[in-house]
């Protein structure tokens, strides 16, 4: 049976529900080797600043059960090099979304500006998971006023399909969703990992130079299962799931929970072609059960009588 | 030349216990082409045995050690010493059993110099990482390599026989002075280094080792490589996980700038 | 060598800093064949209420990766048979702390009196990861405000070691442990599990028939060790870590980063003698260590340089 | 006599494949004294090969089938069926290995009554549950026990040599009638039933199929125990994950209070 994959994420038309998550797939070439990058429904670049960076002094990733704890910084290339250097290494049919981000909202401003100058860039997605330098330490994603502010600086600076990913560190995720759908975010992003800490009892330091780091992989699966429950019901917006897919079943289950498209992060780590395996596994689902469209999944959980 | 890497399910030809906590793991692998000496190769010690399980969850660089090409197939070895649960549970993997390969991996030892002696030297597990620029030596001409293995005791030694078979002069240091000579294997490197004024380190092992090494090739004024042993998630490039800080300031990925660096480069100060 | 274990936790003064967690140890006697509890810290009862409650229809569990959801609903046998029945069955040497929740602030608050008159309740442990009825759902330990108010109550009814249990699905956990200290807390229980989702995808229903389940066990090991770190620097009264301690190098860290005690929840379901062998471990690491009393391994995390 | 459970260190003895998807698991642990019918004990797959690994986390509960004493402790029988991540596992322990058992667990099946006849009804691997129940009933009487046991197809059947080598009636059900008589194994229940008015039901296995037994049983009259197999987490009563809406609108713990129960105390409408 041939099944019908397309997806419209907020203005992005993808090809299927399978992106990459940012900073789990370097900005795309790397993969080649692996993976044809046209089976995917697009790709999310490591998420990029202003000017280049470099990150955090070793250890910057360490293990967890289920899990992988990382805190790299903010090493990514720079926008400027990101378009010269990084988007003509892929093929004009792959679907690429610039992840950004800044430690003020003018520099995501300005990020988002250049970004969308370039006629490749599909869409960005705004990381507010950043630390916002003025509140000494508190996410934007953590903060409803200072994320309003955010999303509504980066949608007059762009007119690009706008995703905002979104801190899974909050007590209410839906009232983040919220404050996304009324600035103008076109989808929501979503889960970033979760903040967390690890110990590494022969020195008693954190395993992790910078001390706390985030938390991904099948560890936290249920909890982003939740938070995409929970926020595609509070908005209209469509949702972009993330946060611990390792399998085309795992991929789906986001979409029965309200995700219109999936991000894969750390499986890409484990197996380098997982996310066009999981892009095809979904339509081997969807075949085997009789769904001809994959759209027909998005939140079809159906409750217990 | 420097192959693509490709993603393999290797199987399990062999994993046999070579005294102390070492092992060898001999894997068939569809597609493999060959690999330059000090390339690695990401292993999945988790997904051993099929069911879907995630605890642990990361790959784990090994370095190729051996590599020959069959009809099914490339056989390739890996040595490698149980001391987490990784490799605890890669020395579980029975033979028959699929493994996930994801290689060869990063930037070789750049080629050894005709007019020069390569001083290979290997520390714990790090000796595998020489063995094929051994070989290589050994090929090339009499006495373009000598090898310096260290260990903690002749027990944990890896590779020695190996290293001895070749037409190279082996030299080793265990700790306890249970095999060669007693103490670390950076007090052979420092008399080398003196007596061999046309010569080149090639190190790798343990980070206070190489830090050594290098430290003796600057005083000495020779050239040396480092194969650094950082942690590392994805292994080609993309998480950032494994960064080494440069002297420079900016940082270098061990996975895909290395594993091998001019140890010059190299920030040891801020090296974890 | 020798090993002091003591540790004084917010006035209960325990043999050993490993207690048991709440909902995973029934009342304590199903141990028995297992696990002389008298080598225990305490043990921390099943959370009641002040009447008897059954609980929700199966599914109430399911398994995830390195961890567990789960939905028990209310269920317990109530303040009055728990005073009755369950307590007289441990041995005088167990520490019992009670373990609390209501649906209303007053029922919290008669709860907690009543306990308070067995001299057997060396402690009470307030649940605040409780929904509230009036307030749509949202845990009591969700809103500062609502936490206050509890707090305020429950200390006024009882003059035990009162120790309150923060929910970790909030913003800022160092906020809601000030609030506690503030309202006159001896001390601060976290973390109660994360709040997760999982789909059965052959009949795209919850995996837990409640729909939205708590998630336990490794998987949440390094959120909880954040968040003990944040709680115990924003607050001067001792923290009670838990969250997916399976082994005494576990339990080890939790203290590293700002616990006085911990709890031992999901691994007695896996191992029912888990509590005393991390207890007994726990020892052995420290005079390995030439660590004279365990004690002094709290709040040692050391800065990287 | 129901004994106190204990908590060991069983080591696999055998762990043999049966047919389709089938496998008996033989172990060694030190300290068991015996079982009733129809109990219980919980094995942790996760941990089998020493590396800690969570994933999975839980116990699985497999009902004890047979067991018997040794010099170095009994010997425990376990059948099973590779259905999920956790059997998958379990098929992996090899000879030698260690796996956590906690067991004796859970109420068994009531005695057999000397003046009726015990009408066994198993279905896939809630085969497993009646062994020995039917060991009992072969040595009460002649005729005391008429054993029936349902599965898919042939090859899926669990226990048949052993349930046919006692002195007892074995009548075979299979769907697609690749053994003994097509179709599920409740309709050679509803024949028994009518053809012999002193009988009662010990049934263990789907859902479905116990559900189909109880209403049967309850239309003629008699006696029914069903075993469940409700998700379990600890296996001995602290986690009220397991529990089984009752008729009269409470909840019974399925590992604690059963997993044996008289038919008619489960409300099977509101059983997930
Ligand atoms: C380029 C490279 C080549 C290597 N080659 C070999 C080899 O040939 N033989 C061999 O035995 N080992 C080699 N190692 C180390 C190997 O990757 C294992 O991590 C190490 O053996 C630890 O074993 P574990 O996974 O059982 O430890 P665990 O305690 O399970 O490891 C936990 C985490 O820490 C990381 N880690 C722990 N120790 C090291 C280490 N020394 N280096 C890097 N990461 C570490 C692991 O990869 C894992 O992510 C190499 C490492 C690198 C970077
Ligand atoms: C009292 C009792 C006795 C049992 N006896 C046997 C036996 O003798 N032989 C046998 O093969 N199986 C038996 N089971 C079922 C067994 O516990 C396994 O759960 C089942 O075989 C599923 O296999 P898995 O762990 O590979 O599935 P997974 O997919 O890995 O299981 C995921 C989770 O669901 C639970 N689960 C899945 N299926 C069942 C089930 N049918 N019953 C209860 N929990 C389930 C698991 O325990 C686990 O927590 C028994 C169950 C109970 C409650
Ligand atoms: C090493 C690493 C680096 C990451 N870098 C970024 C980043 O730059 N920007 C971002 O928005 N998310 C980043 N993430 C988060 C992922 O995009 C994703 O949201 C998270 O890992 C959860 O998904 P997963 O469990 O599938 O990995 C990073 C994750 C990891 C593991
Ligand atoms: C099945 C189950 C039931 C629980 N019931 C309670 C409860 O009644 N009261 C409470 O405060 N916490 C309850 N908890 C939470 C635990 O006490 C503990 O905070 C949490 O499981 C994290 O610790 P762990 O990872 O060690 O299990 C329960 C946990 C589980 C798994
Ligand atoms: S290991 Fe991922 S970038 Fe080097
Ligand atoms: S399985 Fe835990 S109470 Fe029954």
């Amino acid at each position: 049976m041939s099944v019908d994959t397309s997806v419209d994420l907020g203005g992005l038309r993808l090809r299927n529900p399978v992106l990459t998550a940012s900073g789990t797939f370097g900005y795309g070439a790397e993969f080649a080797p692996f993976l044809d990058l046209r089976r995917l429904g697009g790709i999310v670049s490591k998420s990029l600043t202003l000017e280049p960076r470099s990150g955090n002094l070793p250890h910057r990733i360490a293990e967890a059960h289920a899990g992988m704890l990382n805190a790299i910084g903010l090493e990514n290339v720079g926008v400027d090099a990101f378009i010269r250097e990084k988007i003509p290494a892929l093929a004009a049919e792959v679907v690429i979304v610039a992840s950004v981000f800044g430690r003020e909202i003018d520099e995501y401003a300005q990020a988002c500006e250049r970004l969308s100058e370039s006629p490749r860039v599909a869409g960005l997605e705004v990381n507010a998971s950043c630390p916002h330098v003025r509140s000494g330490g508190i996410e934007f994603g953590q903060n409803p006023q200072l994320l309003a502010s955010l999303v509504r600086a980066v949608r007059r600076a762009s007119a690009k399909p706008l995703l905002v990913k979104l801190s899974p560190n909050v007590t209410s995720i839906a009232e983040m969703a919220k404050v996304c759908e009324a600035e103008g975010a076109d989808a929501i992003s979503l889960i970033n990992t979760l903040q967390a800490l690890d110990v590494d009892l022969e020195t008693r330091r954190p395993k992790l130079r910078n001390g706390l780091g985030g938390l991904s992989g099948p560890a936290i699966l249920p909890v982003a299962l939740r938070m995409v429950w929970q926020a595609s019901r509070a908005v209209s917006i469509p949702v972009c799931g993330i946060g611990g897919i390792m399998t085309a079943e795992d991929a789906v289950k986001f979409l029965v929970c309200g995700a219109t498209a999936v991000q894969v992060g750390t499986a890409s780590y484990l197996n380098p072609a997982a996310a066009g395996e999981i892009a095809d596994g979904m339509v081997d689902w969807a075949s085997r059960r009789g769904v001809s469209r994959l759209a027909d999944l998005i939140g079809t959980l159906q409750p217990w009588s | 030349m420097i192959r693509a890497p490709l993603r393999a399910d290797a199987s399990v030809l062999e994993n046999e216990a070579m005294g102390a906590a070492n092992r060898r793991l001999r894997l068939l692998v569809p597609g493999f082409e060959g690999f330059e000496p000090g390339q690695f190769a990401m292993l999945s010690p988790g997904a051993v045995g099929g069911a879907l399980r995630f605890d642990p969850l990361l790959p784990r660089p090994m370095a190729i050690y051996r590599a020959s090409s069959g009809s099914a197939g490339a056989e390739v070895e890996i040595l490698y010493k149980v001391s987490g649960r990784g490799t605890a549970l890669l020395a579980q993997a029975r033979p028959g059993e699929q493994i996930r390969f994801v290689g060869p991996l990063g930037r070789p030892f750049p080629d050894l110099r005709s007019d020069r002696v390569a001083l290979l030297v290997g520390g714990g597990t790090g000796v595998a990482s020489l063995y094929e620029l051994a070989v290589r030596g050994a090929r090339l001409r009499a006495g373009a390599v000598r090898v310096l293995l260290g260990a903690k005791s002749a027990r944990d030694l890896m590779g020695h026989a190996d290293f001895s078979s070749l037409a190279v002069a082996v030299d080793v240091s265990t700790e306890d002075g249970s095999l060669g000579e007693r103490g670390l294997v950076t007090e052979p490197l420092a008399r080398w280094l003196a007596d061999e004024p046309a010569s080149d380190v090639y190190a790798c092992g343990p980070t206070a080792m190489m830090r050594a090494a290098a430290a003796l090739a600057l005083r000495f004024g020779r050239r040396c490589f480092v194969s650094l042993e950082n942690p590392m998630a994805c292994g080609f490039g993309v998480c950032l996980g494994c960064a080494a800080p440069r002297r420079d300031g900016g940082f270098a990925l061990v996975c895909r700038d290395g594993p091998v660096f001019d140890a010059t480069i190299v920030d040891w100060e801020r090296l974890a």
